[in-house]
């Protein structure tokens, strides 16, 4: 799979992508962000397909649509904030400056990238080269796995710790309790007495 | 235009995206989307950079890839943790606005 | 080598500090017993040396070597010895003989006092102090005594302490001696750098003197003046402090508030001579330099008439006499600065006679009218009090220089001086200044008279309520004045002038006296011939002034007042009244800007500036700082990322500058 | 395909890590059956399998025996030297003593469970592991594990207002830094040659390309966050605040540590700094003046403790651009040593804290009136904790203040030490503040002073003993860390 | 008499240094209840301390003037910090009145402290151990160290036994001289960068052979050392956290603040700055001469407007510190002398000036001026006594205060006799304000009820007042049994200057 193609699919991967996060970023109403976000999320799972990573692809729609996007969703709904609910979003001077900076960023990082040369060595070809033979296998779920656990199954392991610190995290903080009567940690507000 | 350039542009680009939401946005949920963004970005670039590298890695051909893996365990992890949080200031505070977090200060 | 001259001011010593840690316990009659005994057994001391060097042919002085005081070997070597020779024998005997006797008088005269022991001690302290003056044989050891008594004139002019008046006294004569203690200091070190010492006899070695004559200053203030002329003229400053001569007379008077005692010893027969005991130590060095013993006349002659000046309208009897204190100090130092140190040397012993006389007198009045000072409410005491108008009278006539006197052969002697530098040599100033010599001899026998009449003549202006209460002391107060008036009558022929038969015993025991040598018969019979008018002038003078006193201040007399009456005598009178607004002038000139310039130094620079503008200032500002830094931590999430959103931009774009900078070249 | 196999020496190297995640399970589980509510002190088992697990992992760290580097393990991904064993050391020390505190401080706020020991463990074990690890990945997960629990850890107190918003903060902050560090890692990962261990990186020779060094440079702001850099400083004082006693002290000491050995590990392996010094002088001289003032006119005691915690960020940085930009391997060795002293220090300080905070939800330096008076001990303890956190003589802070000044000056940064020693003087103001009020004033406020849990007493006087003796003793310290410092950089 | 050290082998100077430190332990142990015994123990320990230190100088050998009785031992190898103690000239004196005036300041505050009693000891000693630890400190980070460490002990005696604003005052107290000691410190360690070792003697060798600095260098660092120092003497106009500091200070504090501190200014310029960086010090002599100068008369006319006793002290303190500051400047052994003699003149006379107005504010509780009167007349011993602290303060002959000023004011005269001129006017007003406060405090009519009730001395203030009087005395009439001490090492000193 090569030529014009794959450079047409990307092309539309790739807008859209951009699209849809731009949509994200700037619908009022969550619910929308949500599914704006699950649509870039496939555009991203296309990306890696066209990268060569499928496996990764299809973790990416797994996880984020599939596992991530629905929490999201629960929670939105959880929480169900009404329109009128909703904060009140900035002005035009806080965007502005969101945008300056968030431009800024993006031309900086331009300006990296651009004139890098080892990625101008690295894009010499013009276009991602194809694997040769021996490297078929390559984003297989069979490799894949092979190296995961031959070459970074310390990593693999810390990552089950860490998904765990997440359930004990998210379990500790989202379960219920009943609100403790008094109110601790008021000292912010007791600023009375100057020392010294 | 499939390029690797072409790639990170769009990661930087699709980075800027995330960071304009984190930092214009005060309704909570969104900043949480944007943040994901953000590390959406990063996979891109990740996975762009492992395919190039792929012959020639001394990592492993699957370091990039193995890498956006453990960036999509995080996410998860984060997106749980986050996401209870944003229940807890719920809870307590009865909002989502970002700046009306602000009994802290000085 | 001689340990037995440290007996000399170690008797006192002991005296004091006996009495000055027993003395409350002991009683006042061992308190008495000690403190007189004390200067007795000093004196005895004292005698037996001057025994030694009159009769030893071979001994002209005695020598005490002592111990090593602040000694840096080859660099500074200050021994802490005493000497002992013509000059400070008598000086030694007039401290402790006269210091005796008013010992002895204090014993009277302070009775039923509640600081008894402290004044003895003090009196004790003193003496040893002004032994070490006259003995010491450098000049830092003589600072020791000279300071030393500084210190017992304040502690005793301020004895009664209750009173502030005494205690401002007190103060004020520490301070204006410091003040002229502050150039002697600066003299000895110019002593030091330019001779390397600060022995006595090593100063005035003629050997050191020719060497050092031919150095001067450098810089620009003082360039070209000699530097002995510098060490004379520090030296002289410090000596106008301690003996109150212009411009640092103003203690003198004021120190009058201490007890009549003290005054007598400390403030005329002894303390106050120390500058000219100094200038007469220190001859040679004066000699040779001649424009500083210009300056000397200069300052001692206007003193004597300034304060001759001011005496005649004192009320207070013990103002009258300090002011003449002051006024013969000033002769002194005139006679030294025509060259006379003989003279001004034998004026000093007389006169610590005949005033110590006077002041025990005024003391005796004093005590009689129960502490009353005011000449104006006495009068016609010579009644109650006969002995003491006897010899408050000697005393007059020997100040006012009656022959035969002691005080017309002293005071002639002085004159003589002055008349020989001045008119004999035809010096159109030295004349001048010893026409004002002349004429203050004059008005001191007139304050003199004044004073007399006012107090012993006349109707009596006393209090009704002492009327009667007042009568002789007796004791050891008649006796002290007893043995001062025979002093004060005969003392002069110590040194009676060889023109006159005598052989000027004194000065040539003290070897100040400069007897003229090589003279031909004729320059001999002028020489002659010039004392004698001279001693006539001045007998005339003296006659005068006493007359016109008494004319003037006669019973009934009306002249005084009429003469206030008159416009210039209106004005006379009231400057003279006010001391010439001395005080008044130092105060408005020097003490009160000083204090008001020193507050305000406080509040603005102290305080304000440095204090609280810079040390507090710049901690405010850092708090103020800190203060900023703390209010930009609003609390507010977005504000927090912008933040470093910001800080991430800036530093890439840093870096990427740097690089690209670095890429370029 | 070869079967998986590990070597002696891989499993040595994961003992510590791996004790303290089993221990972290251990407490879990333990605490699995028991649901009752009531029992406040009854729970004192989860300490102590906290205290035996870290103990345990503590002595693991010895049994490797040599002080030799053992080269790269697990296919690069971590390697067993003394630098990371000595940072290992330092986040197991520290997580013994907030265990040892923690029993007791929670079960008077009511809130002794077995999810803050077991956050605890695992985040001491992630935190040793980042000490460790070598490669990208690694160090990635690491961090964001102890982040994760961290975040919680902060938000621990979940009926508590303030914990909550102090907690978010810390994540939605975090959580965007993360993305930096990440694109940075990213970045560096693909312009090396594709490669994640650091060796590698250092070997490709990237590092004069632009984009790489801002990768190194994202990655920097990623680890400044973590130790409270400003201007990525922010979160640091809000979150102490709002945090619980012990988590606040776990974020001050262990992840500042573990992120100060990991950065260093990083910067020197990856050879990425060559263009970071004058970033790095500019970090440093900017966190060190704005943390100190700040702290000036702080009441809250945690806050202080917080600014200060960014003022001595700055302090650390010194050592870091220092040992980037010199060639003489000595110089570096000041870092491991305060990062040390600085635990002893702040632990005690904050050990003082958990003990006030057991009796009074205040923190103010008002509430330390006379508390010298009350408790002298204590007082005497945290004035040692003070007075060596402000660099004063016989303390370990001042050691560590000489070391870190004099590698300054000896590579020629004689500006930065002339700032460092200015702002340490501002520090001099508030630090006596706290001794001022409980010496030199009389008790004030009202509340009852319960005596402080033992743990929390041990601690204290454990520490303030420990800050003393290095003071006096410094010098196998000192050549530990210089040791430590050459098997990175040789 | 004095056993021979050879035969023991006894690190003396250690023992000097230490013994109160080790009081300090003890105390720690006792009983905070049972005060008496704190209080013995504390003067037990002081007077030890004294004891060694007598000891110490029975095995000085005075003909020769380099360090003697020196102890070495590495410290802090990795570092190069090593635990040399020495003594010389320089600070033979310094340490003996450090340890004269501590049993006496114990006896002091028998009465005065009661509560903390435990905690003030304590704090004195450790007080004690740092004052005498940087005399004898021949490292420079030792020096440093125990330079430090006598600011806490301090801090704590201002803040918790001071008067009304003393937290305002140590702080500043504090803060100040951090200030200074700070920048000290950063040259301490360029030295150790540039030339590899912080031993004084081995640096004094090392910067005059293999590495010399150069002139910017010198400058800068001699600025630094001579910054902390001037702070501390505290030389104008730096000074104005010592009336603050005094005037809230317990007597204790003001006593060993005035006695001991301040001379450790003074000390290390002569002892660090200026042998150190000698070209530095010549260039700058002119500056920091005219600052002392300044110093000398602007202290006395502030002192001349206070009314706050203690006050009074401490500016005449800076005034007679002046005096000392100038005579470092000078290269002749006169002055240096004199610098030396002046340091222990002042910790003697202000030392028994601030004892005796602490007795006085036992009895009364107030300092002001106003509020006195006439106390001669109600307690004559005590006023006896503070006549002779104050005469020996203004320098009368006789008194110890004459011997010291008048080598400086010599030395100064030669070296600038304008210098010496102003300097010379301090004496003056030095009478003037002393002589002023006397008047206030001790003459005149009692105005004040409450003054008629005052008490005299009493035996045991006597016998800690007593000595006081004794070594002024000595010290104003036989100086030389302490100036030979001082003499060979001066010399010494001022060769290698002139070289």
């Amino acid at each position: 799979m090569s030529g014009w193609l794959e450079h047409l699919i990307f092309g539309i991967l790739a807008a859209s992508s951009v699209a849809s996060s731009f949509l994200v970023v700037t619908r009022r109403n969550p619910i929308y962000s949500a599914l704006f976000l699950i649509v870039m999320f496939g555009m991203v799972a296309g990306i890696f397909m066209l990268l060569d990573a499928t496996f990764l692809g299809f973790m990416q729609l797994l996880v984020y649509a599939g596992a991530i996007m629905v929490l999201y969703l629960f929670v939105i709904m959880l929480i169900n904030p009404r329109d009128d609910s909703l904060p009140e979003e900035g002005g035009f001077t806080e965007k502005t400056f969101a945008a300056g900076v968030a431009l800024l960023v993006f031309s900086l990082l331009t300006f990296g990238i651009s004139n890098s040369e080892t990625v101008s060595t690295l894009a010499e070809a013009g276009t991602i080269p194809d694997l040769p033979e021996v490297a078929q296998t390559h984003g297989a779920i069979e490799a894949f796995g092979y190296e995961l656990f031959h070459k970074h199954l310390l990593v693999f392991e810390v990552a089950s710790i860490l998904i765990l610190v997440g359930i004990i995290g998210a379990v500790h903080i989202a379960m219920k309790t009943k609100p403790a009567p008094v109110e601790l940690g008021s000292n912010d507000e007791e600023r009375l007495v100057k020392d010294v | 235009m499939f390029s690797l350039p072409v790639i990170l542009y769009l990661s930087a680009l699709l980075f800027s995206i995330g960071i304009y939401g984190v930092l214009a946005r005060r309704n909570i949920l969104v900043v949480l989307m944007s943040l994901e963004l953000m590390l959406n970005a990063v996979n891109i670039a990740l996975v762009g950079f492992g395919r190039v590298h792929a012959l020639s890695t001394p990592s492993g051909e699957h370091s990039g890839q193995i890498f956006t893996l453990m960036v999509l365990a995080v996410a998860a992890a984060e997106a749980a943790i986050g996401l209870s949080l944003l229940l807890l200031i719920w809870r307590r505070w009865k909002t989502i606005d970002l700046r009306e977090l602000c009994r802290l200060s000085g | 080598m001689d340990s037995n001259l440290l007996w000399i001011p170690l008797f006192p010593f002991l005296g004091f500090l006996i009495n000055g840690i027993l003395g409350k316990r002991m009683g006042n009659r061992t308190v008495s017993i000690v403190a007189s005994v004390a200067p007795l057994l000093a004196f005895s001391v004292a005698f037996g040396a001057w025994r030694k060097i009159v009769s030893d042919t071979g001994v002209s002085a005695l020598h005490w070597d002592g111990f090593p005081w602040i000694w840096l070997d080859g660099l500074l070597e200050v021994p802490f010895a005493l000497h002992f020779d013509g000059l400070s024998a008598v000086m030694c005997l007039v401290i402790t003989g006269v210091g005796s006797l008013i010992h002895l008088y204090s014993i009277g005269y302070m009775k039923g006092d509640p600081g008894y022991h402290r004044y003895f001690a003090y009196l004790n302290l003193f003496t040893t102090f002004m032994l070490l003056l006259v003995l010491g044989d450098n000049l830092l050891l003589l600072f020791i005594g000279w300071e030393g008594v500084g210190l017992c004139s304040y502690l005793l002019i301020g004895f009664w302490f209750q009173d502030d008046a005494n205690c401002a006294a007190g103060k004020k004569a520490f301070i204006v001696n410091r003040i002229g203690d502050l150039a002697f200091l600066l003299g000895m070190f110019l002593c030091l750098i330019h001779f390397g010492t600060l022995d006595l006899a090593a100063l005035v070695n003629a050997d050191n003197l020719n060497q050092v004559a031919s150095e001067t200053f450098e810089g620009s203030l003082f360039a070209g003046m000699g530097v002995i002329t510098g060490i004379a003229l520090l030296l002289f400053i410090g000596a106008t402090g301690k003996s109150a001569q212009i411009p640092l007379y103003v203690w003198l008077p004021d120190a009058m508030a201490g007890p009549t005692p003290v005054s007598a010893l400390i403030h005329a027969a002894t303390m106050v001579t120390s500058g000219v005991y100094l200038c007469c130590r220190l001859m040679p060095l004066f000699q040779a330099a001649p424009m500083a013993l210009s300056i000397v006349a200069v300052v001692g002659a206007c003193t004597a008439l300034l304060a001759a000046i001011i005496a005649f309208t004192q009320n207070d009897i013990k103002k009258v006499l300090a002011y003449s204190t002051v006024s013969q100090l000033g002769y002194m130092f005139f006679a030294i600065g025509v060259g006379a140190f003989s003279a001004a040397f034998f004026h000093v012993v007389t006169h610590a006679f005949f005033k110590a006389l006077l002041f025990l007198g005024s003391g005796a009045v004093i005590h009689a009218m129960h502490h009353e000072q005011d000449m104006r409410k006495m009068g016609g005491l010579r009644k109650q009090l006969p002995f003491t108008h006897i010899t408050f009278l000697i005393g007059t006539l020997a100040i006012a220089g009656v022959p035969p006197l002691a005080g017309f052969f002293s005071k002639d002697e002085i004159l003589f001086a002055g008349y020989q530098a001045g008119i004999m040599e035809g010096d159109t100033l030295s004349s001048l200044f010893w026409y004002v010599s002349v004429a203050t001899a004059g008005m001191t026998a007139f304050y003199m008279m004044r004073c007399v009449a006012m107090t012993f003549w006349g109707d009596s202006q006393v209090d009704q309520k002492l009327e009667g209460k007042v009568h002789e002391p007796g004791g050891w107060i008649g006796f002290a004045l007893f043995v001062l008036a025979i002093a004060s009558a005969l003392g002069g022929f110590l040194n009676v002038p060889e023109f006159l038969g005598g052989h000027a015993i004194l000065g040539h025991f003290t070897g100040l006296h400069v007897s003229p040598t090589d003279l031909t018969k004729d320059e001999l019979v002028a020489l002659h011939a010039g004392e004698f008018t001279s001693m006539l002038i001045s007998l005339a003078i003296a006659g005068a002034g006493l007359l016109v006193g008494f004319l003037f201040y006669r019973k009934g007399s009306g002249l005084p007042a009429a003469f206030r009456n008159s416009p210039p005598g209106a004005f006379l009178g009231k400057l003279s009244e006010n001391k010439f607004y001395v005080d008044e002038m130092y105060a408005a000139v020097i003490v009160r800007p000083f204090e008001a310039i020193s507050q305000l130094l406080h509040t603005l620079i102290d305080q304000v500036l440095i204090d609280k503008l810079l040390v507090n200032g710049s901690a405010l500002l850092v708090r103020g700082l800190g203060e900023l830094f703390r209010r930009m931590q609003t609390g507010f999430i977005p504000g927090y990322l912008l933040t470093f959103g910001c800080g991430a931009l800036v530093l890439i774009y840093i870096l990427l500058n740097s690089m690209a900078k670095a890429g370029a070249q | 395909m070869e079967p998986l196999s590990l070597s002696r020496a891989e499993i040595l190297a994961v003992l510590p890590a791996g004790f303290l995640f089993i221990t972290g399970l251990i407490q879990l589980l333990s605490d699995l059956g028991d649901t009752s509510k009531t029992s406040r002190h009854e729970k004192t088992h989860l300490a102590m399998i906290g205290v035996t697990g870290a103990l345990v992992a503590f002595a693991s760290l010895f049994v490797q025996g040599t002080l030799a580097s053992t080269g790269e393990l697990y296919a690069g991904a971590m390697t067993d030297d003394l630098f990371g064993r000595l940072g290992a050391g330092v986040i197991i020390v520290t997580s013994l003593f907030v265990t040892l505190m923690s029993g007791g401080y929670l079960s008077s706020s009511g809130n002794n469970k077995a999810e803050f020991h077991s956050l605890i463990s695992f985040s001491a074990g992630a935190m040793v592991l980042l000490c460790q690890a070598t490669n990208l990945v690694s160090i990635f997960v690491a961090i964001e594990t102890l982040s994760l629990a961290v975040y919680v850890l902060a938000g621990f107190f979940k009926e508590n207002k303030s914990a909550s918003e102090g907690a978010f903060k810390y994540f939605v902050m975090g959580a965007f830094s993360s993305g930096f560090l990440l694109f940075g890692m990213a970045l560096v990962y693909g312009l090396s040659g594709g490669s994640l261990s650091l060796s590698d990186i250092a070997a490709s020779g990237a590092s004069s390309d632009a984009l790489f060094a801002v990768g190194v440079l994202m990655v920097l702001i990623g680890f400044a966050f973590k130790v409270g850099v400003v201007p990525f400083h922010s979160w640091v004082p809000d979150v102490y605040q709002g945090a619980p006693v012990l988590a606040a002290g776990w974020m001050a000491v262990a992840v500042k540590s573990a992120s100060f050995f990991a950065l260093c590990r990083f910067l020197y392996h990856s050879g990425g700094g060559a263009y970071l010094d004058q970033i790095l002088v500019a970090l440093s001289v900017v966190t060190m003046i704005l943390g100190n003032l700040a702290a000036l006119n702080q009441q809250s005691l945690k806050r202080m403790l917080a600014y200060s915690g960014i003022a001595h960020s700055g302090y650390l940085m010194i050592p870091v651009v220092v040992a980037l930009s010199g060639n003489d391997l000595s110089i570096g060795a000041s870092l491991p040593f305060y990062l040390c002293a600085y635990a002893a220090t702040t632990l005690a300080a904050f050990g003082v804290l958990t003990a006030l905070s057991v009796s009074t939800d205040r923190d103010n330096i008002g509430d330390l009136n006379g508390l010298a008076k009350s408790r002298p001990m204590l007082a005497l303890g945290f004035t040692i904790a003070l007075i060596s956190l402000a660099g004063i003589p016989l303390t370990a802070g001042f050691i560590g203040k000489l070391m870190i000044f004099s590698d300054a000056i000896g590579a020629g940064f004689i500006q930065i030490a002339i700032i460092g020693i200015l702002t340490s003087l501002v520090s001099v103001y508030y630090y006596l503040r706290p001794v001022v009020a409980m010496w030199f004033r009389d008790p004030r406020s009202s509340f009852d002073l319960i005596p402080a849990p033992w743990g929390v007493q041990f601690t204290v006087g454990v520490c303030g003993i420990a800050t003393i003796i290095v003071g006096l003793f410094p010098d196998w310290l000192v050549e530990l860390s210089r040791i430590s410092v050459e098997t990175i950089l040789g | 008499m004095i056993p021979e050290l050879e035969s023991f082998n006894l690190p003396i100077l250690s023992l000097v240094t230490l013994t109160p430190a080790f009081g300090a332990l003890l105390l720690a142990l006792i009983d905070s209840n049972s005060k008496a015994l704190i209080r013995q123990v504390a003067l037990m320990v002081s007077f030890l301390g004294l004891l060694f230190s007598l000891i110490m100088v029975g095995n000085f050998d005075s003909s020769v003037g380099v360090m003697q009785l020196e102890e070495n031992h590495s410290w802090i190898e990795s570092l190069g910090i090593s635990y040399h103690l020495g003594v010389d000239g320089f600070s033979i004196l310094l340490i003996l009145l450090t340890s004269f005036t501590m049993p006496f300041v114990f006896m002091s505050t028998w009465k005065a402290v009661d509560h903390r009693v435990k905690e003030f000891h304590i704090a004195l000693l450790l007080l004690q151990t740092g004052m005498i630890g940087a005399f004898v400190a021949l490292d420079l980070v030792l020096f440093y160290l125990f330079y430090e460490a006598m600011l806490v002990p301090m801090y704590l005696i201002i803040g918790i036994w001071g008067g009304k604003d003393r937290v305002y005052a140590a702080l500043k107290f504090f803060i100040y001289t951090m200030v200074g000691s700070l920048f000290m410190f950063l040259a301490i360690l360029y030295l150790y960068n540039h030339a590899g070792t912080f031993d004084l003697t081995l640096l004094l060798e090392r910067l005059k052979t293999t590495h010399p600095l150069d002139v910017i260098q010198q400058f800068w660092l001699f600025l630094a050392f001579a910054l902390s120092f001037a702070i501390k003497v505290p030389l104008f106009p730096l000074h104005t956290w010592l009336p603050d500091a005094h005037v809230q200070a317990p007597t204790a504090g003001s006593v060993v603040l005035a006695g001991v501190l301040l001379k450790m200014g003074t000390y290390g310029l002569l002892r660090f700055a200026i042998p150190l960086f000698p070209d530095a010090a010549m260039d700058l002599r002119e500056e920091f001469c005219w600052l002392a100068v300044t110093g000398i008369i602007f202290g006395a006319c502030m002192a001349l407007v206070q009314t706050d006793i203690k006050k009074l002290i401490a500016y005449s303190s800076v005034s007679h510190l002046g005096f000392v500051v100038l005579a470092c400047f000078m290269t002749d052994v006169e002055s240096l002398t004199g610098a030396i003699l002046q340091m222990v003149n002042h910790g003697l006379s202000t030392g028994m000036l601030f004892l005796m107005i602490g007795i006085i504010y036992e009895r009364r509780h107030t300092r002001d001026l106003a509020d006195y009167g006439g106390l001669a007349s109600v307690v004559p011993v005590y006023s006896v006594f503070f006549i002779i602290a104050v005469l020996s303060s203004i320098g009368l002959p006789g008194l110890n205060g004459f011997v010291g000023e008048f080598l400086i004011l010599f030395g100064a005269f030669r070296a600038d006799p304008l210098w010496g001129m102003l300097a010379a006017t301090g004496v003056v007003l030095g009478a003037l304000y002393m002589l002023k406060m006397v008047k206030a405090f001790l003459f005149g009519p009692v105005v004040h009820e409450a003054n008629k009730e005052v008490k005299d001395l009493n035996l045991r203030e006597i016998i800690y007042l007593s000595p006081f009087v004794v070594l002024m005395v000595w010290l104003g009439l036989y100086p030389s049994s302490f100036t030979n001490l001082v003499e060979p090492t001066l010399s010494l000193y001022v060769q290698l200057l002139q070289n």
